[in-house]
């Protein structure tokens, strides 16, 4: 066999406590090609990138590089010979800077010192071509996960001399930035280099890709270019069946203004946070919330669940005046939320995932009732199934499963707690496109129940397609509000366009 | 049966320190029942053991919330001082355990607060106790040893019941209540969960800080039983020397017991065994007839070996060995 | 009127803590205004105070020194600042010039005066003892067991048969007379115990006593410090014999002190305090009445 | 302005000007060259020690066993002279088996993926240990060499003293900082403190750096040995119990968060000096029995570390506004 591909791997093997979850997989990535891996949640993914990149050892199989046998034992030594990574969890340093983060392990030096000033210069010119303002000497902690993410592929791009692997680097970006992003793969790719992107969206993948292959349950199924490969296809060839993508507006659960809002918030806002706002919500409807990055709709999801105190205005359920200042007293109220940030604030990872399924509710019902342990293997079963959450192993600690069922087991977290009002914070971030629309059903399920929802999406048309309501942000204002018929992707966009203050 | 299966690490440790003990001291496990009470080395090593097996109890706790609590030793020496003042002046066993154990928790609360409530990193927080501590304790004897006479309440140390000695009975009493209390209620899961992730945990609803207050309570409450049973034991309260440096000890404990010092999950049972490898390293030190100058030489040789051989890398390397083993034994 | 600073290395026992006592008291009846400071069993604590002291300008310094060396330079800047300094209960390893007097007692002397109260009271009978010592390379565990050493030396009928450290404590005290009473043979091959200090030698009869054995009949207990606790078990027949080392020190240090000022008497350079002898002819109750309110 | 992650720093240097300024109201002699002379010297060991806790620190480690190679480096040092031994030759010696026992250490840490804690705890017991099987004696030494690193100073009016130790700590202090700050080895240790995970899909060589942090760290023990050796002229194997608690509780009050990753350098200089302070305030007292001693030191501790939040949680809000209406 010859390996004049750019990079390439043959038979990888990789066990985990005796489950195999990459089974004699081939891979090949040509210089000069965006190369989109794609599966389901859990396919293996990200432990391919992993073994391909020097974080995990593989078991069997062998890789070259430039037609030279490779062995990168550490992610250092894989970056020596210009193979960067943006993994999927983004892994920055918190504590760092945004410039120590991005020169980490390379800063420039003058006479053996760093050269800090050089370094924050670099830095400020590096983030300009993605059209990050992020001033270079603020701490990373300071910024929220887009732009970290973003400050991630700056580092991984910068790096990489032949080889880019973006492991679902798309996740949290919104389109504008998506498309900055793409425009730099594309000058990449015009260098020559090789870059490797997974992601669930598919119409990303049409965009930019050139060829895609594609694992499923650890093996590889085939590997295309993407021009001879109809979407349909793709999808089959990913899931192993058909599945039917709807994203219309079913125009499902129309407005009943009627009926009265049990929720109520009104002149509620934090200063430096969001500015006050009012909010109404019945039980059956989705009121769906659009902005862009940093536009405060996770700082009005933090406030409506108690996480930040409001300095303003205030909250009623059922007509009733409460104070939301804990999450507790908002779980009180049969309020839950799956928070954006799913590795610091969603998983307990050492937990297995039916205590991280019953956490919420056990919670609410405090410590001296425990679950007993029928009860909670029946949740995680009934939730495991429901969600399709894999491997369907109750007992293994949340922190090793795929970043998508990670996602599916906090979603069945807060359904346990059969909560009257649901926040949802980008819920399908990271979610498999088979997933991704069970999930869009279940939404609608929820709704048709009668239970109320806040949904959180960077993807428009997902908002589209189940809200019956519209909230759209700019600035930390809350601008526009879009009912019925006007919830279209064209409006939604033209409000996110409107300046926070001249609303 | 899991169970079994996951204290194998410690129980094994605790069997080869035996064994090598019972080389050198061939006598050592000889038990006999003498007065009406059993007597022997071994029984030294659970009455001996006492102290550290109950601070072990609550620093588990402690630990598996990501914490750690110095204070435990200067809390003892406050207990002591408080309970022989206490009986000295005449009072009835009930009350002195009532008002001891009472400070132990107002110590254990004290560091909680400081911990969940003002967010001072635990380390620096109970070693403002831990300083503090043993000066409060003297400033109640006076730095003087308390002595007193008084049969009831030294029965705490050295009584026994059905032939066992006292000390064993309160700390497996201690350890099955606290065990049963964290693992037959929600504790256990709930205190895991913020060790683990504190700011997931609150977010579900957790009451971390109370959870956090709860373990440093329970910290303070055993070790106020601790600085009992010492006190009991030598009849008298040595407020200089009661505890000192019995924290490192109830940590090392911990740690021999599997807990993360990163929080999260914890066993109270193996943290008990790592208190009695500890203690019983102790006591086949003594029984050596080494002089003193190697005490701390041959402690930290086998404490290094025991944690060598369960570490979590050698853990793997002998998976990964025993699976080639098993390998080569198929095909060949 | 004199202000006079004082280094105690801190409060690990009793004794130390009635030695504070009896110079508080000393300071007292003398009208001299004592500065004290404790250094936690620190030398370098000690070394700070001292230099806080003459940065403070006091009249006279005195010093319990934790460990014999280390002094010359802080000594010196106090021979600089003309403060004069008096060691207390231990010597040091410096040129003498560099303090007026150490009033202490010999260390060796007092555990040679047990050992020969032991050699005397077992005659030619064969002994097997035990000794319980004080905190491994402290200077009182070093020379107490010197001259226990030193006293049975070409007494072959007396055998150290197990010698491990108890730290000065009555826990600790107990807990290696018990492993020693076990190692040998229930305690019937013990024919008596040593201890470096009063507390350890508590503690082992506690132990003696819990094994079923008859403390000071069965296996005799000698010790050192003659704190009033030892007398109450002489009294009661259970220790045989103690060696005093008295509390009270700064008693003559401020004597010569008080000397030097009025008109530069110099004191000889070692004031030794008497190491006497206890046993259960001494009259225990009284000396324990006597000694009870000293602070102990 | 100043950055959040220097607030901590800024809070520990306004306490402790705020408080020598109160001592100084009380005992007008404290406000003295000398005293502020004797301040650096008397703590130049455990300043130096404090540089390597606070690098462990950073990385989210910690050094247990710094008092005990204090301890053993003193009685290594004082047997090698006594012996014969030329000094500098000694120091030498004593400072090689200082950094490869911190290196071996960081090695079984990485290696055996065990805990800082325990392995620098077994660590503790080995070295102390290690200077008992040496001398259980306290060892004297005196040798020309000696005099003569002692007699480098700079005088400082009235009989204050810049001495060697207190030189030989600011030094200490400026390589930390200059490691911590300009070096690619300091970045890494921060990184470490941020996330071990997340430093080593960064890039960051996980094992050299543990292998040369811990090595660091047992650099600077041995450097505060000879610090402690030159200090008392004596080696003594019971010496520097606890120490390792004086430097984390000095690198804590200095602004660095144990749980690693934040923090100055400098900071730990203030909190060694705050610690000073607080010892040369009692003893200006002079009115503490033991115990009040013990519990005056734990309650100032108690109020520092409280005043430090204090101030951290009033700058945070006044930040919180000033964004608020900025924005
Ligand atoms: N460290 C680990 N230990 C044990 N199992 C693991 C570990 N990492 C991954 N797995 C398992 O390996 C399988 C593949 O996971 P991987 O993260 O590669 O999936 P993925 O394709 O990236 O999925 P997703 O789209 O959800 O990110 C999953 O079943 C997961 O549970
Ligand atoms: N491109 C950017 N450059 C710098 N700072 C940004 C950027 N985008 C957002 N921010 C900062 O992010 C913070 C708000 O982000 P936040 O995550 O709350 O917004 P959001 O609307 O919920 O966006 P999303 O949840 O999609 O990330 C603000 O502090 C804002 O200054
Ligand atoms: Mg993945
Ligand atoms: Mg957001």
């Amino acid at each position: 066999m010859t390996h004049d591909a750019l990079l390439s791997a043959q038979g990888i093997d990789k066990s985990f406590f005796g489950v195999k979850v990459l089974d004699g997989v081939d891979f090949s990535l040509r210089g000069g090609e965006i190369h989109a891996l794609l599966g389901e949640n859990g396919a293996g993914k990200s432990t391919l990138v992993k073994i391909l990149t020097g974080a995990y050892r593989r078991d069997a199989g062998a890789m070259w590089l430039d037609g030279q046998e490779v062995e990168p034992r550490s992610v250092a030594e894989a970056q020596a010979l210009g193979i960067g990574t943006v993994y999927q969890e983004v892994n920055l340093l918190d504590n760092l800077t945004v410039a120590e983060n991005l020169y980490l392990g390379r800063q420039p030096r003058r006479m053996g010192m760093i050269d800090r000033r050089r370094m924050r210069g670099d830095a400020a010119t590096l983030l300009a071509r993605y059209g990050v303002g992020a001033d270079p000497d603020e701490t990373l902690a300071h910024y929220p996960v887009a732009v970290r993410q973003i400050i991630a592929i700056a580092r991984a791009v910068d790096l990489s001399g032949k080889v880019l692997f973006l492991d679902e680097p798309t996740a949290s970006l919104d389109a504008r930035e998506v498309q900055a992003l793409f425009t730099v793969l594309r000058q990449l790719r015009a260098q020559g280099l090789g870059i490797v992107i997974i992601t669930h969206f598919l119409d990303q993948v049409y965009q930019i890709a050139d060829r895609v292959t594609v694992l499923r349950n650890g093996r590889m199924v085939g590997s295309r270019a993407i021009a001879e490969l109809p979407r349909r296809d793709l999808v089959a060839m990913m899931l192993g069946r058909e599945l039917a993508e709807a994203t219309a507006h079913r125009g499902s659960g129309a407005t009943q203004p009627d009926t009265p809002a049990a929720f109520l918030f009104e002149g509620y806002g934090k200063r430096g946070s969001i500015a006050p706002f009012d909010l109404d919500i019945r039980p059956g409807e989705v009121v769906g919330i659009a902005g862009l990055l940093g536009s405060g709709r996770t700082e009005t999801a933090r406030l409506m669940f108690g996480i930040d105190r409001p300095d303003s205005g205030q909250a009623a359920v059922d007509g009733q005046p409460v104070t939301l200042h804990s999450p507790q007293d908002a779980i009180g109220h049969g309020f839950g939320m799956c928070p954006e940030e799913r590795k610091t604030d969603g998983i307990v990872g050492d937990l297995s995932v039916r205590q991280n399924i019953v956490l919420a509710l056990q919670a609410s019902r405090g410590w001296a009732r425990p679950i007993p342990r029928r009860e909670a293997d029946a949740l995680a079963e009934r939730y495991i199934k429901a969600l399709d959450i894999r491997p369907p192993d109750p007992n293994r600690p949340i922190k090793f499963l795929s970043g998508g069922n990670q996602q599916k087991a906090i979603l069945a977290r807060w359904l346990a707690t059969d909560p009257r009002l649901l926040i949802l914070d980008e819920p399908t971030r990271g979610i498999d496109i088979g997933a991704h629309a069970e999930i869009i059903n279940l939404i609608e399920k929820l709704r048709e129940d009668g239970m109320a929802l806040v949904v959180i999406s960077s993807e428009i048309e997902e908002l589209v397609a189940f809200s019956t309501r519209v909230i759209v942000l700019s600035d930390r204002h809350h601008v526009r509000e879009l009912r019925g018929a006007e919830i279209t992707a064209e409006a939604i966009v033209e409000a996110m366009a409107v300046p926070g203050d001249a609303a | 049966m899991t169970k079994l299966k996951q204290l194998r690490p410690q129980l094994l440790a605790l069997a080869v320190v035996l064994v090598l003990i019972g080389l050198i001291s061939p006598g050592f496990f000889s038990v006999t029942v003498q007065n009406g009470r059993l007597y022997g080395s071994l029984i030294d090593v659970g009455v001996r053991v006492a102290p550290v097996a109950l601070l072990a109890i609550g620093m588990t706790l402690v630990i598996a919330t990501k914490g750690i609590d110095l204070s435990v030793g200067a809390v003892m020496a406050i207990t002591g001082a408080v309970a022989a003042t206490l009986v000295a002046d005449g009072h009835s066993v009930p009350v002195v355990l009532a008002v001891s154990l009472a400070l132990g928790l107002v110590c254990g609360i004290w560091n909680g607060v400081l911990v969940a409530f003002l967010d001072i990193q635990p380390i620096i927080a109970t070693l403002i106790l831990m300083v503090a501590g043993r000066g409060i304790a003297q400033l109640i004897t006076g730095g003087v040893i308390l002595t007193f006479n008084d049969p009831a309440f030294s029965f705490i140390g050295s009584g026994a019941v059905l032939g066992i000695p006292m000390p064993i009975l309160i700390w497996l009493a201690m350890g099955l209540a606290v065990g049963l209390l964290v693992r037959r209620s929600a504790l256990g899961l709930l205190i895991e969960a913020v060790g683990i992730n504190r700011r997931a945990s609150m977010l579900v609803g957790v009451r971390a800080r109370f959870l956090i207050l709860a373990t440093y309570a329970i910290s303070g409450l055993c070790a106020a039983m601790a600085g009992m049973i010492v006190t009991a034991d030598i009849h008298g309260a040595d407020a200089n020397n009661a505890g000192l440096w019995l924290e490192l000890d109830a940590i090392l404990a911990v740690v021999i017991g599997g807990t993360s010092l990163a929080g999260g999950r914890f066993s109270i049972t193996a943290s008990l065994i790592g208190a009695l490898i500890i203690q019983a390293l102790n006591t086949g030190i003594l029984m050596s007839g080494w002089p003193p100058e190697f005490n701390l030489i041959v402690k930290a040789v086998v404490i290094v070996a025991i944690l060598t051989l369960q570490s979590p890398a050698v853990a793997d390397e002998l998976s990964v060995l025993r699976g080639m083993l098993r390998r080569k034994g198929a095909k060949s | 009127d004199l202000t006079v600073g004082f280094s105690q290395i801190g409060s690990e026992s009793g004794w130390r803590a009635a030695e504070t006592t009896v110079t508080q008291q000393q300071a007292k009846e003398r009208g001299i205004d004592l500065k004290f400071a404790d250094a936690q069993q620190k030398q370098e604590n000690q070394i700070k105070a001292v230099r806080g002291f003459i940065a403070q300008g006091v009249d006279a310094i005195l010093i319990a020194p934790v460990v014999a060396t280390g002094w010359d330079e802080v000594l010196g800047e106090a021979k600089e600042a003309e403060i004069p300094v008096i060691l207390l209960d231990r010597q040091i390893d410096a040129p003498d010039d560099l303090y007026l007097t150490a009033v202490t007692s010999d260390q060796v002397f007092e555990g040679k005066v047990a050992g020969e109260w032991l050699v005397k009271d077992v005659g030619d009978k064969a002994c097997k003892v035990v000794e319980l010592q004080g905190t491994t390379g402290s200077s009182p565990a070093i020379n107490r067991k010197k001259g226990f050493e030193e006293a049975i030396a070409g007494k072959s009928n007396i055998t150290i048969a197990r010698s491990q450290t108890g730290d000065f404590t009555r826990t600790k005290g107990k807990e290696v007379m018990e492993s020693f009473i076990k190692a040998e043979n229930g305690g019937k091959d013990i024919c008596a115990v040593y201890a470096h200090n009063d507390d350890m030698a508590v503690g082992a009869i506690q132990a003696i006593k819990e094994a079923g054995l008859k403390p000071g009949t069965d296996i005799k207990v000698v010790s050192i410090d003659a704190v009033p606790d030892i007398f109450l078990a002489m009294q009661a027949g259970e220790a045989n014999a103690t060696v005093e080392l008295t509390p009270n020190m700064a008693g003559p240090a401020f004597d010569v002190l008080e000397k030097f000022k009025a008109d530069g008497t110099l004191p000889p350079k070692w004031i030794q305090t008497e190491s006497k002898l206890f046993t259960q002819a001494d009259d225990p109750k009284g000396v324990y009445e006597s000694k009870k309110d000293l602070g102990y | 302005m100043i950055r959040a992650r220097y607030l901590p720093f800024v809070a520990t240097v306004l306490i402790f000007v705020v408080a020598y300024a109160l001592c100084a109201l009380q005992f007008p002699n404290m406000l003295s060259f000398r005293v502020l002379g004797n301040l650096l010297t008397d703590n130049a060991f455990l300043g130096i020690a404090a540089v390597g806790m606070t690098f462990v620190i950073l990385s989210g480690g910690i050094d247990l066993s710094m008092g005990s190679v204090i301890a053993f480096t003193s009685v290594f040092v004082a047997v090698l002279v006594r012996a014969g031994v030329h000094p500098a030759l000694a120091f030498a010696l004593a400072l090689a088996v200082s950094t490869s026992f911190g290196a071996l250490m960081g090695l079984t840490i990485h290696a055996l993926k065990m805990p800082a804690f325990v392995v620098t705890l077994a660590g503790m017991f080995l070295a102390r240990g290690a200077a008992f099987l040496i001398s259980t004696d306290s060892v004297p030494i005196s040798h020309d060499f000696l005099k003569q690193l002692k007699g480098i100073y700079i005088q400082l009016p009235d009989k204050g003293k810049l001495s060697f130790l207190a030189i030989l700590m600011l030094l200490a202090f400026a390589v930390g900082v200059i490691l911590a700050h300009r070096t690619r080895f300091g970045a890494n240790v921060y990184a470490l403190g941020g996330s071990e995970q997340s430093a080593e899909l960064m890039g960051v060589p996980l094992r050299k750096t543990m292998i040369q942090l811990y090595a660091f760290s047992g650099f600077m023990a041995g450097l505060a040995g000879l610090a402690y050796t030159l200090y008392t002229s004596a080696g003594y194997s019971l010496a520097t119990v606890g120490v390792e608690l004086d430097a984390i509780a000095a690198v804590v009050v200095g602004g660095t968060l144990l749980t690693g990753g934040s923090g100055l350098v400098l900071g730990t200089l203030f909190g060694v000096l705050i610690q000073g302070l607080i010892q040369t305030y009692i003893v200006f007292d002079g009115t503490l029995s033991s115990w009040w001693t013990k519990i005056v030191i734990g309650m100032l501790l108690f109020a520092f570390i409280v005043l430090q939040r204090l101030i951290l949680l009033v700058s945070e809000r006044r930040a919180a506004i000033r964004a608020s209406s900025g924005g």
